[in-house]
Order: C-alpha cells, then sequence, then structure tokens
C-alpha cells in the first residue's frame, strides 16, 4: 500500500531495523507458521466473530492437510476485541508481543482503524477480511484487505438504479453504524455520478431501533420506487422488508453484503412475498455452481451447519492471500510478506472472486449482484448480475 | 395525514412495548429500590425460552404464543434465583451502591451467559409469526392487531398490578416492605418471601413483555434486554418511578416521543429527544409525571 | 501538632512515591523480553492511568457528594474529542512537527487543560439542571446527558461516528494530533504518570480541606448541611465541574493512548470495560469514599480483564473452564458478584490509604499483641 | 435589663404557611431579644416544628415574613437564614453520620473559612493556619458537652444523647445569634435533662446567644424559659411568663393536662 | 411468659448486651431503666427477631424465639411499639393502622381494634387520610403505638412511647398503658420517664452499659438512692 514510494522505503527500512533488533516475525518462523487473528468473539456483534473464526478455521485446517505453507504448519492465535477499539489495540499488541507478525483482521472499521498504525510501526502485516471503510488501507503500508471497500459497493447500487432507470430515489441508513453510514456515502456520491437524484433520506440512531415503519413511510410519501437501505440480515429480515411492505411501500430495497444470510432471519408464517423486489450487492453468492465456491460451502456447512456467510468467504479468502504471499515471498517475515501484498500485479482467486489489491491494498474485483425470490413460504437468493467494473 | 397517522401508530406500538417492561421496573424498583439492569436480560431470558419451545407448541398443535408459559416459569425461576443468589446476600450487608453494581453483574452475566452457550451463541434468532397480521385500516393505515392487543394487554396488566398493589394483603406487605423492612416484620410481613414473591411477578412480566415485543419484533438476540431495558426504566421514571400507572403513561410517552421525532425532526436524534423530553420532565417535575413529590418532613 | 503530623505523612508519601518512580525507571530496563515494555507495559500504564483518573474523579461525585452520576463517560468523551481536535488544528497551523520538542509539550500539556476546562464548562452545565434531583432520578438524567453528549458528537461532522480516524477530519488521529504509537507512547510515559500523579493529588487535597467536608456533609445529610450554614447548591454544582473536569483530563490521556476515537466506547453500555457504568463498578468496587480505593480497584479492573485475556495460567485450566474463559465478561462479572458479596462496603470502604496511618496502626496492633501476651501470661501465674 | 436595648433581633410578622388545605401555621408573630431565653410549646402537631422550619428556610411561608436584625429573610435559601445568624436542631436527629464528631462540627465552620481552592490545593500557610485554629475551635466547643474524648468517633456510633449535643454543638459552630433547639430532652432521663438544662444556661451565658426552645418537658421549660408562647392549631393561644402559662386554663386544657 | 437467659448482642465489635437475663411474668408490667445507650433498643430488637443474639436463648411461653423466624414471632402474640416510630410514611394513617393488623383475617375484628384505637387517640381519627410521613412527631408517636395495638397483642413491648408528647397526652399514654395492663396485657416498658414508669410497672430492670444492675419490685427501686440519682433526677 501506499502512494508514493519515497516514504515506503522509509519505513521498510525503519522496521527492518526493528526486526533486527526485536525480530518477532523471524522467531516464529522457525517452528512453524504462526497467524493471529483479531475479532469480535464476545459482545453485541459477535456474530461477526464467529464468522471470522470459521471461515479461518476451516482454510487453516485444508491448508495444514495439505501439507502448510512452505512445508511449515500453520497455527492461529486468536484474539477477541469485543468490538471496542480500545480492546482491539489490547489485542493486536498482545499477538505482536507473542512473537506474531501476520493478523488477519479485525472487522468493524472503527476497530481496524485503531490498530492500521501500530501495524506500520510494528511492521506487521494486517489483512483485515471484512474492513470496508475507504480510509483503512489508504495511509499503512502494511495494511491490506480481502474485500472491496464501500465506495466500489454504494457505487454499484447506484449505478445499477440508474441503469434500472430510476432517477428518483430514497435511502435509509443507520447514522450510528461505520458500515451503513459509509454505504450511504458512497451511495450519494456516485448517485450524483449517475444522474440519479436521492429525493428522501431517512436514518437511525442506532442498529437496535426495531421499528423502521415511519421511515419506509417517508418514502412512499416521497414517492420513490427505489431505496437504498444498507443494513445487516437481522435488520432486514425480521424487521425493514415486512415493515417496509406494511407501510406500503412497494417498490425496490437494495443494499448490500450485510443482506447476506438474511433468507435464514425471516418469520416464519409470515407473508414473505415481501421479499420480492429485494436486491443487494455481495461478495460471492453462495449458490454460485463455481466449483471453488460449493467445495467452500458444503466444507463450510459439513463442520458448521449453516451457510457462510461472505464474512467468512472473505475470512477464509483472506488465509489464502496470506499463504499464497508467504509462498511468493518465499518466508513468513512480515516485510517479505508485506512485499508480496504490495505486487499489484499478483493475481488472487479466491471464494469471493479472482482479483488484484490495487495500489493501497484494497482488491479490485467484480461485485455479485443478488436478489430475494419468494413464494410467500421460504425465501431464496437469485444471482442476478455480476459487475465487474463501473462505467 | 396519514403520515400522522402511521407516526401516531409506531408511536402507541413502541409505547406499549416500552410500558410493559416498565411495568416490571416499577415492581422491583418499588419494593426494593433497586434499578433492576438485569430486568432486560429477563425478556431475553423469556425471549429465548419462547423460540426454544416454539416447536413444541407445533408439534402439539398449540397456538404458539401459548409457549408465554414456559417463559413466564423460566423467568420466574431465573428472576427468584437472582433475588436469592445475588440480591440477597449483598442487600443484608451493603449499601443501595453494591446492590446495583450487583445487578449491572448480574445483567453482564446474562447476557454472556447466553452467548456462551453453544444453543443460543452470538447470531440472532428469529421468531415465528406469533399473532396474525392484519388488522383495521384507518385513511391508508394499518392498525395492526398486534399493537391493538399489546395496548390492551398493558391495561389490562397495569390495572391488575395496581388493584393487586392496592388491595390485597400480600400486595400491600410489598408496599410496607419498600417502605421500611423492620417495621414491616413488626407487622408480621415475612420480608424475604414477599420480596422473592416479586421478583417472580416481575419477572414473569419479563416473559409476557418478551412475548408482546417478538409479536412486533420477531428478533431474539443476547443483548436485546440492555437498550429496550434502559428505555423501559427511563420510562418508568419519566412517569415517576414505584407508580404503576406511571411506568404505563411513561412508556407511551417515550414512544410516541421516538415516534414523532424520527418522522418529523430527525430520525438519527430520537434518542437524543428521549432523552431530552425526560429532563426537561424531570426538572420541571422531579418526581416524574404521576409521581409524588412529598418532600421530606423535617 | 497536627500540622507535624500531616507534613511527617506527606513526606512519606512523596519517598514512596519517589522510589515507586526508581523502581519504575529499573524495572523498565530490565523488562522481560525487550518488546514487552513497549507493547503490554506501556500500554498497560496509558490505560491504567486514565481509568484510575476516571474513577477517582467518579468517586468525588458519587463517593463524596454522594449523587450517583451515570454519564462520567460523556464528560471523558467531551475531553477526548476536545484534546484530539485542537491537537490536530495545532499540528495543521504547523505549531510542531513529529510530536517532539517544547511546542509539542505546550501543546499537549494545553490540550489536556482544555480537555478538562471543556468537560468541566459542560458539566457545569449539566450540573446546574441535574443536581435539583435526587438519587435514581438524578442518576438517570445524568444518563441522558451522557447520551446526548455522545449523541451530539456523532451527529457533529467534525467529529462524527467513525472516530476521528474516518470521520470528516479524515486523517488518522494516530498520524496526527496527538495519538501515540507504540514507540511514542512509551517516550512519553512520564506524561500520563504525571498528570495522573497531578490529579490524584488535586483531587486530594480537594477532599482533604473544606470542600471535601462540606460535600461529605452533604451527601450525609443536606438539610442539616444547609442547616449548618453550607450553601449546598454551590458545592454541588461545583463538585459536579470539578469531577468532570478530570474525566475530561481522562479523556485526553485516551485520545493520546488510542489511535482512534468512537463514540460508541463512551456509550453507557459497550463491550468494554470503559464506559460509565464500569466506571461506577470501580467507585464501588473500591469504596465509595475512598480514592486510594478507586485506584486500587481501577488496577484491578485492569488487571482482571487483562489475565482474563491473556494469563498464562488460563491455558493451565480445564478446557470447559477455558471455554468459559473466552467470555471474558462472564468471568468478570462472577468475580464482581463474588467481590461485591465479600466486601459490600467496597475494597477500603472509606479507608484512605496513609502510610503514617499504616505504620501507626502496625505499631499499635504489635502493642495490642504485646498486651495481650502479658494479660495471658499474668492469668496463667495467677493460675 | 435597660429599656433602650430592646431592639428584637428576631421578628416575624403575621407569619403562616398552609399544606395543601391543611393550615399548619398562621398569623404567628414572636419577638425575641439579644440573649433573652424563649420557649414555644403547644400540643402536637401544633405547628412548632412548622415554625422552626419557616424561620430556617426550609419551608417557604405562604404568608407573613421572617425579619432578622430589621432585615427582610423572606425567599432566602438555608444556608442564607444561618449566614444572617439562625442556627437550629433538629425533632428527629440529623447529623452526618459517616463524619467524625470532630468534622460535624469543622463541617458547620465552612462559611466562614476565608480560604479558597488555591490555598487548598497548594496547602498555603494560610490553609493551615485556617485549618489548625479551627481544630483548636472546634474542640473547645467540642468540652462544653464533655464529646472531646469523642473527636474520632463515627458521629452515628454515639448514643442517642451524645447524637442530642453533638447536633447541639454544631449549631454552636455556626456562630449564631439565635439558636433554635427542638425538643432537645427528647429522650433523656431527668438525669440527663437537668445536666442539659445547665448546659444550655451555660451555653447562654458564654455566647450571650438568644435561644428559642421547643420542649414537651415542662420541668425544663418552667425553669430556664423567661417567656413562653403557646400554639395549638397553628395559632397563638398564650404568651406570658411561665407562673402565668402554667395557671393559664386553655394552655391546660389544650396542653398540660391535670 | 417471656424469659431471657443470658444474652449476648453484638453490633459488628460494640458488645452491646453482656449476658443480660430478665422474666416478665403473665399479665406483668415490667419497667426497663437505664440511661443513652445502655442496650434498653437492643434488648427489645433482640425479643421481636430484629437482632440476633450469639449465645444465650429467649423463651416466650416456653417457646426458643431464637428458632422462630422473625416474621412468626409476631404471630406469637407479640406487639413492638419501636423506637424511632417507624410508621409507613407513605401511606395514610388508616393504612397504617391497617398493617398492624396484617396477621388478623377477620374485617370485623379490624374495624373494632380500629375503632378502639381511635377512640384512644381522637387525634388520629382526624388525620385517617393524611400521610404518615406529614404527621407533627406526636401524632407519629400516637400512630405507632395505635399501630400495634392492631393486633391484639398478649405482650406488648414498648420502646419510650410517650417520647415526644405533650405532658397531657404523656399522661394519657400511661393510662393507656395501665389500661392495657389492668386489661390482663403483659408489657415490658422502655421509658426514658423513669418516675412515671416507675410508678406504673409491678417491677423494674435497671440496664447499665449492657448488664442488669439491678432488679426489684418497682417501687423499692423507685425508692433507691442510685436510681433516683441516676434516672430519677433527684
Ligand atoms: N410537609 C408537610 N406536609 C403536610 N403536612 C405537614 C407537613 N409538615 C407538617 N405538617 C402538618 O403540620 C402540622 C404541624 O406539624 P409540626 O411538625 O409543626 O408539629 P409540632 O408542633 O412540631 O408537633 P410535635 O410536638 O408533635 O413535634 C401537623 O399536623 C403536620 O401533620
Ligand atoms: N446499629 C448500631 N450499630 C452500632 N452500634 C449500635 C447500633 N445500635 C446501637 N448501637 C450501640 O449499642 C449501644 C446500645 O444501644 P441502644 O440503642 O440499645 O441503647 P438504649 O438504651 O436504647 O439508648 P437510648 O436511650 O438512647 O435509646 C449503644 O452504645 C449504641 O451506640
Ligand atoms: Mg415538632
Ligand atoms: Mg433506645
Amino acid at each position: 500500500a501506499g502512494g508514493s514510494t519515497a516514504p515506503a522505503t522509509e519505513a521498510t527500512e525503519a522496521t527492518e531495523e526493528a526486526a533486527a533488533t526485536e525480530a518477532p516475525a523471524a522467531e516464529a518462523a522457525t517452528e512453524g507458521i504462526t497467524i493471529g487473528t483479531i475479532s469480535p468473539n464476545t459482545g453485541s456483534l459477535a456474530a461477526y466473530g464467529t464468522a471470522v473464526t470459521t471461515g479461518v478455521d476451516l482454510a487453516i485446517s485444508e491448508i495444514n492437510a495439505a501439507g502448510g505453507i512452505l512445508g511449515q504448519q500453520v497455527t492461529i492465535i486468536n484474539a477477541d476485541d469485543q468490538m471496542d477499539p480500545t480492546e482491539t489495540l489490547n489485542a493486536f499488541n498482545s499477538l505482536v508481543s507473542q512473537g506474531v507478525g501476520l493478523i488477519i483482521g479485525s472487522v468493524a472499521s472503527s476497530c481496524t482503524s485503531a490498530i492500521t498504525g501500530a501495524a506500520n510501526e510494528e511492521g506487521v502485516v494486517l489483512l483485515t477480511p471484512a474492513s470496508t471503510a475507504d480510509s483503512i488501507t489508504t495511509e499503512d503500508d502494511y495494511v491490506f484487505r480481502a474485500c472491496y471497500a464501500d465506495g466500489f459497493q454504494g457505487a454499484i447500487a447506484a449505478y445499477y438504479a440508474s441503469q434500472a432507470g430510476y432517477t428518483d430515489v430514497g435511502v435509509v441508513y443507520c447514522a450510528a453504524d461505520t458500515y451503513s453510514k459509509g454505504l450511504y456515502d458512497s451511495f450519494k456520491t456516485a448517485a450524483a455520478k449517475y444522474g440519479v437524484n436521492v429525493v428522501a433520506e431517512e436514518s437511525t440512531a442506532s442498529l437496535d431501533v426495531q421499528d423502521y415503519t415511519n421511515q419506509f413511510t417517508a418514502m412512499v410519501t416521497a414517492g420513490v420506487q427505489f431505496v437504498y437501505a444498507p443494513f445487516y440480515y437481522d435488520v432486514i429480515g425480521p424487521y425493514i422488508v415486512t415493515q417496509a411492505r406494511a407501510a406500503g411501500y412497494t417498490g425496490i430495497i437494495m443494499g448490500a453484503d450485510g443482506y447476506d444470510t438474511t433468507p435464514e432471519y425471516v418469520v416464519e408464517g409470515a407473508d414473505l412475498t415481501a421479499f420480492n423486489n429485494v436486491y443487494w450487492t455481495n461478495h460471492y453468492d453462495p449458490a454460485d455452481t463455481d466449483a471453488k465456491v460449493q467445495s467452500f460451502v458444503q466444507a463450510y456447512k459439513a463442520i458448521n451447519n449453516f451457510t457462510p456467510s461472505a464474512i467468512a468467504a472473505l475470512a477464509y479468502d483472506s488465509v489464502y492471500m496470506l499463504k499464497q504471499a508467504i509462498e511468493a515471498a518465499g518466508s513468513a517475515d512480515a516485510s517479505a510478506v508485506r512485499d508480496a501484498l504490495a505486487d499489484t500485479s499478483a493475481v488472487y482467486t479466491g471464494v469471493t472472486g479472482t482479483f488484484s489489491l490495487d495500489s493501497v491494498g484494497t482488491p479490485a474485483k467484480g461485485a455479485a449482484v443478488l436478489s430475494f425470490a419468494s413464494d410467500g413460504s421460504s425465501v431464496t437468493t437469485k444471482l442476478v448480475d455480476v459487475v465487474k467494473e463501473l462505467k | 395525514m396519514s403520515t400522522f397517522l402511521q407516526t401516531l401508530f409506531v408511536g402507541l406500538r413502541l409505547g406499549s412495548i416500552y410500558a410493559l417492561v416498565a411495568l416490571g421496573y416499577t415492581m422491583v424498583y418499588g419494593i426494593i429500590r433497586l434499578i433492576n439492569f438485569a430486568h432486560g436480560d429477563f425478556i431475553m431470558v423469556g425471549g429465548y425460552t419462547m423460540i426454544f419451545t416454539t416447536p413444541v407448541m407445533i408439534a402439539l398443535e398449540l397456538p404458539i404464543w401459548a409457549s408465554v408459559v414456559f417463559a413466564i416459569l423460566v423467568c420466574a425461576i431465573v428472576g427468584m434465583s437472582t433475588e436469592l443468589i445475588a440480591y440477597r446476600p449483598v442487600r443484608k450487608k451493603g449499601t443501595s451502591m453494591s446492590a446495583l453494581i450487583t445487578a449491572i453483574a448480574v445483567s453482564l452475566f446474562l447476557e454472556n451467559l447466553a452467548q456462551a452457550i453453544p444453543q443460543i451463541g452470538p447470531n440472532p434468532k428469529v421468531a415465528n409469526q406469533i399473532f396474525s397480521a392484519g388488522g383495521i385500516r384507518i385513511v391508508d393505515v394499518t392498525l395492526d392487531w398486534t399493537t391493538m392487543l399489546t395496548i390492551g394487554i398493558s391495561v389490562v396488566v397495569m390495572v391488575v398490578l395496581y388493584q393487586f398493589t392496592q388491595k390485597t394483603r400480600i400486595g400491600r406487605a410489598m408496599r410496607c416492605v419498600s417502605e421500611d423492612k423492620s417495621a414491616s416484620i413488626l407487622m408480621g410481613i415475612n420480608v424475604n418471601r414477599t420480596i422473592v414473591l416479586t421478583f417472580a411477578i416481575g419477572s414473569g412480566l419479563a416473559a409476557i413483555a418478551a412475548l408482546m415485543y417478538m409479536a412486533q419484533y420477531p428478533k431474539v438476540y443476547t443483548t436485546m434486554g440492555a437498550l429496550l431495558g434502559l428505555k423501559a426504566f427511563v420510562a418508568a421514571v419519566l412517569g415517576g418511578i414505584g407508580v404503576i400507572p406511571g411506568a404505563m403513561l411513561g412508556g407511551f410517552v417515550i414512544g410516541l416521543v421516538e415516534s414523532f421525532t424520527t418522522s418529523y425532526v430527525s430520525s438519527s436524534m430520537a434518542d437524543t429527544f428521549v432523552f431530552l423530553i425526560l429532563i426537561i420532565v424531570l426538572i420541571l417535575k422531579p418526581a416524574g409525571i404521576l409521581g409524588k413529590n412529598m418532600g421530606e418532613k423535617v | 501538632m497536627i500540622k507535624n503530623r500531616t507534613a511527617q505523612g506527606y513526606l512519606l508519601n512523596t519517598l514512596v512515591i519517589a522510589a515507586l518512580i526508581v523502581g519504575f525507571a529499573i524495572l523498565k530496563n530490565t523488562f522481560g523480553k525487550a518488546g514487552d515494555f513497549k507493547l503490554i507495559f506501556a500500554p498497560s500504564i496509558w490505560q491504567c492511568c486514565y481509568l484510575i483518573i476516571l474513577a477517582a474523579s467518579l468517586n468525588l461525585t458519587l463517593g463524596f457528594l454522594g449523587q450517583l452520576s451515570l454519564g462520567h463517560c460523556g464528560f471523558m468523551a467531551i475531553g477526548a474529542y476536545a484534546a484530539a481536535l485542537l491537537s490536530l488544528a495545532a499540528e495543521r497551523a504547523g505549531i510542531y512537527e513529529d510530536k517532539k520538542g517544547a511546542a509539542f509539550i505546550l501543546v499537549l500539556t494545553g490540550c489536556i487543560l482544555i480537555a478538562g476546562i471543556l468537560a468541566a464548562i459542560v458539566g457545569l452545565l449539566v450540573g446546574v439542571p441535574a443536581l435539583r434531583l435526587k438519587g435514581d432520578y438524578l442518576a438517570i438524567i445524568t444518563l441522558g446527558f451522557g447520551m446526548i453528549i455522545v449523541n451530539i458528537i456523532n451527529n457533529l461532522p467534525f467529529a462524527g461516528q467513525e472516530g476521528l480516524a474516518l470521520g470528516s477530519a479524515s486523517s488518522s488521529l494516530y498520524k496526527n494530533g496527538l495519538g501515540f504509537g507504540t514507540t511514542l507512547k512509551v517516550t512519553y510515559i512520564w506524561v500520563a504518570i504525571a498528570v495522573t500523579l497531578i490529579s490524584l493529588a488535586m483531587m486530594f487535597m480537594f477532599v482533604r480541606s473544606k470542600y471535601g467536608r462540606a460535600i461529605r456533609a452533604i451527601r450525609d445529610d443536606e438539610i442539616a448541611a444547609s442547616a449548618s450554614g453550607i450553601n449546598t447548591s454551590y458545592y454541588k454544582v461545583f463538585t459536579f465541574a470539578y469531577s468532570a473536569f478530570f474525566a475530561g483530563v481522562a479523556g485526553a490521556l485516551y485520545a493520546c493512548a488510542n489511535a482512534t476515537l468512537s463514540t460508541s466506547s463512551f456509550a453507557f453500555a459497550n463491550g468494554g470495560i470503559l464506559n460509565s457504568t464500569f466506571v461506577v463498578v470501580m467507585v464501588v468496587l473500591g469504596g465509595m469514599g475512598s480514592l486510594t480505593g478507586s485506584v486500587v480497584a481501577a488496577l484491578i479492573m485492569f488487571f482482571v480483564n487483562y489475565q482474563i485475556k491473556n494469563g498464562v495460567w488460563v491455558r493451565a485450566l480445564p478446557v470447559w473452564l477455558q471455554n468459559v474463559f473466552n467470555f471474558p465478561m462472564l468471568v468478570y462479572a462472577v468475580i464482581l458478584i463474588i467481590v461485591i458479596m465479600f466486601r459490600p462496603k467496597g475494597i477500603f470502604g472509606t479507608y484512605e490509604l496513609s502510610l503514617r496511618n499504616f505504620i501507626s496502626d502496625i505499631k499499635h496492633s504489635r502493642q495490642l499483641q504485646l498486651e495481650q501476651k502479658q494479660a495471658k501470661e499474668e492469668v496463667r501465674s495467677n493460675g | 435589663m435597660a429599656e433602650t436595648k430592646r431592639i428584637p433581633i428576631l421578628e416575624t410578622k403575621k407569619l403562616g404557611i398552609t399544606f395543601g388545605g391543611l393550615v399548619a401555621v398562621s398569623d404567628f408573630n414572636i419577638q425575641i431579644y439579644p440573649g433573652e431565653l424563649v420557649g414555644l410549646i403547644g400540643p402536637n402537631g401544633a405547628g412548632k416544628t412548622t415554625v422552626f422550619n419557616l424561620l430556617t428556610g426550609v419551608y417557604k411561608p405562604t404568608e407573613g415574613s421572617v425579619l432578622l436584625n430589621g432585615e427582610v429573610l423572606n425567599g432566602k435559601k438555608t444556608h442564607q437564614f444561618v449566614n444572617a445568624g439562625i442556627a437550629r436542631t433538629f425533632q428527629n436527629i440529623r447529623l452526618f453520620r459517616q463524619m467524625t464528631v470532630l468534622e460535624n462540627v469543622l463541617a458547620a465552620f465552612t462559611k466562614d473559612i476565608s480560604y479558597n481552592m488555591f490555598d487548598a490545593l497548594f496547602r498555603t500557610p494560610k490553609f493551615w493556619k485556617t485549618e489548625k485554629a479551627l481544630h483548636e475551635k472546634a474542640l473547645d466547643l467540642l468540652s462544653i458537652f464533655h464529646l472531646e474524648d469523642k473527636a474520632d468517633s463515627i458521629a452515628s456510633s454515639l448514643p442517642y444523647g451524645q447524637q442530642r449535643k453533638l447536633e447541639i454543638t454544631r449549631a454552636l459552630a455556626t456562630n449564631m445569634k439565635l439558636l433554635l433547639l427542638d425538643e432537645p430532652a427528647a429522650g433523656m432521663n431527668p438525669t440527663e435533662t437537668a445536666e442539659l438544662l445547665e448546659c444550655i444556661n451555660s451555653i447562654r451565658n458564654r455566647f450571650g446567644i438568644a435561644i428559642l426552645l421547643i420542649e414537651h418537658d415542662m420541668s425544663l421549660v418552667m425553669n430556664i424559659c423567661e417567656r413562653i408562647q403557646v400554639i395549638d392549631y397553628g395559632v397563638t393561644i398564650a404568651e406570658g411568663l411561665p407562673e402565668e402559662i402554667a395557671k393559664n386554663p386553655k394552655v391546660i386544657a389544650a396542653y398540660l393536662g391535670e | 411468659m417471656l424469659e431471657i437467659k443470658d444474652i449476648n448482642v453484638y453490633y459488628g465489635a460494640i458488645h452491646a448486651l453482656k449476658g443480660v437475663s430478665l422474666t416478665v411474668n403473665d399479665g406483668e408490667l415490667v419497667s426497663l431503666v437505664g440511661a443513652n445507650g445502655a442496650g434498653k433498643t437492643t434488648v427489645l430488637h433482640t425479643i421481636s427477631g430484629l437482632l440476633r443474639t450469639t449465645t444465650g436463648e429467649i423463651l416466650l411461653d416456653g417457646i426458643n424465639l431464637q428458632k422462630v423466624p422473625a416474621s412468626s414471632i409476631i404471630r406469637m402474640g407479640l406487639a413492638h411499639v419501636p423506637e424511632g416510630r417507624h410508621i409507613f410514611s407513605r401511606m395514610s394513617v388508616e393504612e397504617n393502622l391497617r398493617m398492624g393488623a396484617y396477621i388478623i383475617n377477620d374485617a370485623k375484628q379490624i374495624n373494632d381494634n380500629l375503632e378502639r384505637v381511635y377512640h384512644h387517640f381522637p387525634r388520629l381519627k382526624e388525620r385517617t387520610r393524611q400521610l404518615g410521613g406529614t404527621l407533627s412527631g406526636g401524632e407519629q408517636q400516637m400512630l405507632a403505638t395505635g399501630r400495634a395495638l392492631m393486633t391484639n397483642p398478649k405482650i406488648l413491648l414498648m420502646d419510650e412511647p410517650s417520647m415526644g408528647l405533650s405532658p397531657i397526652l404523656v399522661n394519657e399514654i400511661f393510662s393507656i398503658i395501665q389500661q392495657l395492663h389492668a386489661s390482663g396485657i403483659t408489657i415490658l416498658l422502655v421509658e426514658q420517664n423513669a418516675k412515671k414508669a416507675l410508678a406504673v410497672a409491678d417491677r423494674a430492670y435497671v440496664l447499665e452499659t449492657g448488664k442488669i444492675s439491678m432488679s426489684g419490685s418497682a417501687g423499692t427501686l423507685a425508692e433507691d438512692d442510685r436510681v433516683r440519682k441516676a434516672y430519677l433526677g433527684a
């Protein structure tokens, strides 16, 4: 990562010096490779922590079963950050002091941003599976990610709206959530570019809000037929879609990767036709017939009994990205791995697509546009389109 | 017009839930002057109990809401055990502040214990449809049956509770205990048993609140009680804590303020307005809307 | 006579603090693995420092004034954001570079002070209406103010929920402003320690003066206090603001120690140990009315939190227990309940650790033992 | 006593208060002159304590006014009444329960302490000087009731009788000109009451203050009061010298009994 | 009827009662005198179960009260007028009195008792609806005594019932005590007004710093020089 080359080399030198005196990574590399993970395993968003740990565990067991990386077995040290930035930093420090030089984490952008600088300073590779805030990778050379940034996902939705001919649209988002707010920002910026007018905006003050009726009544009043609602599955499934339809909103509801796994969170016995006309963008489609995707989904389901979420897929891919980089570098030394990851020509083929990292460390990859389909008693997902590139 | 009506209905819907939860708070607070921070988590316990007993109901071809019976039982047991194991020892020896800390600890304990149980885990669970959808339509806007039922239930619960505390022997014993424990003993009241009973009733109410909550907002997760409990407590204070009709009134006020702020002021500032209203009301009426401010006799 | 005794006490305390600092310096140079000081010890010191200030300052309102405030972290948030934004502005104005030199120290000091003062002003604004209420009503109203403060910061265009790193201040506080990286946290560790010692001294002097007496009188009986000529509203509001000042200072330290700010950290209840509930927990655990208790409780809370997550001994536990330890807050809650059961008035009650008392206590108990022995011997010889 | 000195330190004019519909005190007029010891008696619930509450700003009068040295004190807060020179004790003892005996007295000095935050924070010589002087003064006051040995005990651990005495000492510490005592002998046996009587007299002589006393113990009231005012249902029913009051049929009927 | 054998009571480290023994026979009026802080209230609290002893036993009709839960002691026919009144301040006067009859289920009996209390204390009848907390000190004392009479107790413990009462009411209280005594109720009376207490009592005990220092018939004690000097102000 890092725009210009000059400061990058400076930083590398500095860390080499540090590595020489403290040599955390080198120490670990002699008997196997250790990768650290930081995820919110407890707290209100612990579900994401589970997604990360299960995704990583699956990848690691596959890799170790196949002989490891560079012939060495891989071990994982996981640390819980409770979705709190202070704890993320503590977890980071604890991992690094145990000699870990490669870290996958964390999930929430606010948490990840608490350690990006430290990763750089300590010369530790930080690969975040799911922090989508645009600024995460822009400043620090040691920071990369496996997901695309909010800027891209929001733009796809705007692009999609313009392609489908909606010129007046509405947005409902959560002002207190980095993810939702980030997508809202990027959607709005992109909408202006594609000639789509955002004529109605509504928000919520927290993710614990249960009632979205007023927000969608406002959408009905504004007369829009397309609403961008970047929320998570556990808000979309039980709350938003049914409430929006009950409030009389019949148009398109569009979201992003947070909608992933929604079909498992719908109200049994309710009228599920409400879920027709709901679209979303994702990193991958679990129903994709691609062999790689299917073998991942099957293997994951076999262990965990449920369909892997996008975050699990991204965490899984993150491990393989590191593996590829270590192999390219020929060692698990942090600075060597960093250099390998910074190589923009390397191509990664994962569950979430085939991609390269751009100059700041964010993947340039296509997004799947999916939609829900319902016969009234159950909800399924279907692939609508894959957007590789935005015009 | 339809926006106004819709907003009103949403306010009532939220308010009726807050009111039900607030009644439980007021019950417990009324007797031991303890902000039972764990009350919100009792709702979570009730919610999960219903989620897990729903299949049984379906198998027995009973309506799903009947699982509330299990929820009431489990909640009452959890509530009473909390009192027996955690609150009572501390109340005997400590200050009201140490009791408050225990309540916070119990709340943390329940939330995290739930997460640690593999069958529950961190992923939220979604309830089945409990009552049939639909309702009365007024000018393009539907006032759904569930909301009306919730309002009805909270009014009934309020009236029953009020009559219970005012008219029955046990109710009066509860009021005595809340005022002066040693004098209550001298009246022949078994203080400990009265407190346990209050916890049983308060926690049982949490189960009913859980049922109505899930009927409206069918998602159950381990931290669901945190914000809900907090707002309900605010509602109870707003109405005048310890005053049973006050809890209900407070609940509706908070629900309506929240809804109208969302529609007419700023949707992301709804909580700010809720607290602003609370602050203004308390400054004007320091004992809450229905609270009696009987200044200290010196 | 009092003066002599107290002077003795001061001398002793100063000596011990000096000894601690020397010990600390030795420790620093001989600390285990080279990386550990930088990565574990120094960040821990920073966190302990702001936790200590936070707990002690809340003790002023909760323990000494006897008013339950549940919005203390709101003041901390004000301090943290004020310090962060100010230092950012100072850096952009080119007042300092690279976080070194006299100019930086000056800005740093200024930021910490202004953070405190701003928090105190807000404390004053909140305190005037809020302190008309008592008990749980006050608790709930302060809780409300705490929430509003956080909510407002959330909606400020230049602060924002995402924290300065992502908000429209747009560049990471870590790189700019006073956010300290791992190395700088070591360099400036004395700042954290000095600020904490000075703050504690200021609070201690406060409670050991007419101010402290007045507010404890108000805590015990407000009507009697005013009937003894104490202007209760003045002392209440003053203490509230004074306590908010230190919460603001703690916020500034927090902003230094944590590279990013996110309002969710200051909410009433979040996952970590940094929120208004936990500050109350620290105060009660340590003992309401004992600053020593608050200091010790803050250290214990930190240590327990740290040990649950990182303690080597955890790995020696049976597997099922290790699984329980994956839920730190569960263990934490159990520990809390147990401690409160055995020490319901807190670890220290209202006792202040004073070395002079400590020493005289030891002397006293020696003497008692001696007397008892003598008495026993007498009995024996008589019998 | 010379006629020229007859300027009352306390004067009330048509003082009255109602609670809801209940008229607790009405048309209450009293003058108290420097150094005087006046008794206020009346049946239970007559409004005596309420008068004290009105005289100290705990209750706001619904009619009439309180004048201290000619200055109208209506609308002032309790601590301002104290600053003006009225101190009191309470019928139900109100001590600073968790503080030591010494601190209870020291707290009452607060308003007269001139050092500020700066002095307190930097422990200036002024701070030390003031604190030292006050310590001595407090111990001196405590010695009046022989409480100096208990200086370091926690107030709530004292037996009831000593708590009463401490409360009076604390009131003395406010440096007042008029002391209001609400049933100081309640809960004391005759021997203790006699002791209290001595103390009240000695305080009066030593500090030259005026005292208004509520008491049901007639042995105390009749012995030390120079004048007595009797109220019933909030209205004054008799006023005069102890001997006159003792013989007043209205007072006998309402209050003294046979 | 009531027999206390060698009880010790502690408040934390404070040894409040040091081996106190006393008996109250059926139908007797026994008075307990002592200076402030002697431990009189502690004795009464221990009897009614508000405090527990570390050693010794308390027998009521031969039953060891130490083994009976506090709230059941009242059901054994004991009533206690506590020091400091302890009325329910947010309940009305009438509700307070009705709470006194909590253990009685018979509505008619409750109403009769209520009438009797109102007869003794007409002032309370004037204030049936007023909240207990706003009553004057003396009114509260009447309420506390009235409330204890609501159960038709066999044995009544009274802790300074005349405290804060006007002379006329002090006489009234003492005549009520005598009436109750005459009607066969056993009474253990703690009073600061030792003169009056000894005048109405059959027997008396003197308590000094947690120990019984003297006992005997009330008349003899009232003549005793030490008692006269320490408690009667003579
Ligand atoms: N805050 C209040 N609210 C309502 N009524 C009150 C209040 N304070 C006092 N009263 C009423 O005013 C009357 C006078 O009360 P007060 O306490 O002054 O009596 P008192 O003369 O001091 O009697 P005692 O000798 O028994 O203490 C009483 O009837 C009391 O019930
Ligand atoms: N709750 C308590 N904690 C500590 N000490 C107590 C407590 N209650 C009473 N004491 C102490 O126990 C001793 C006996 O007190 P008690 O109240 O029984 O005396 P008393 O004879 O009733 O006095 P009084 O005439 O003042 O009512 C006193 O020294 C008192 O200080
Ligand atoms: Mg009175
Ligand atoms: Mg007593």
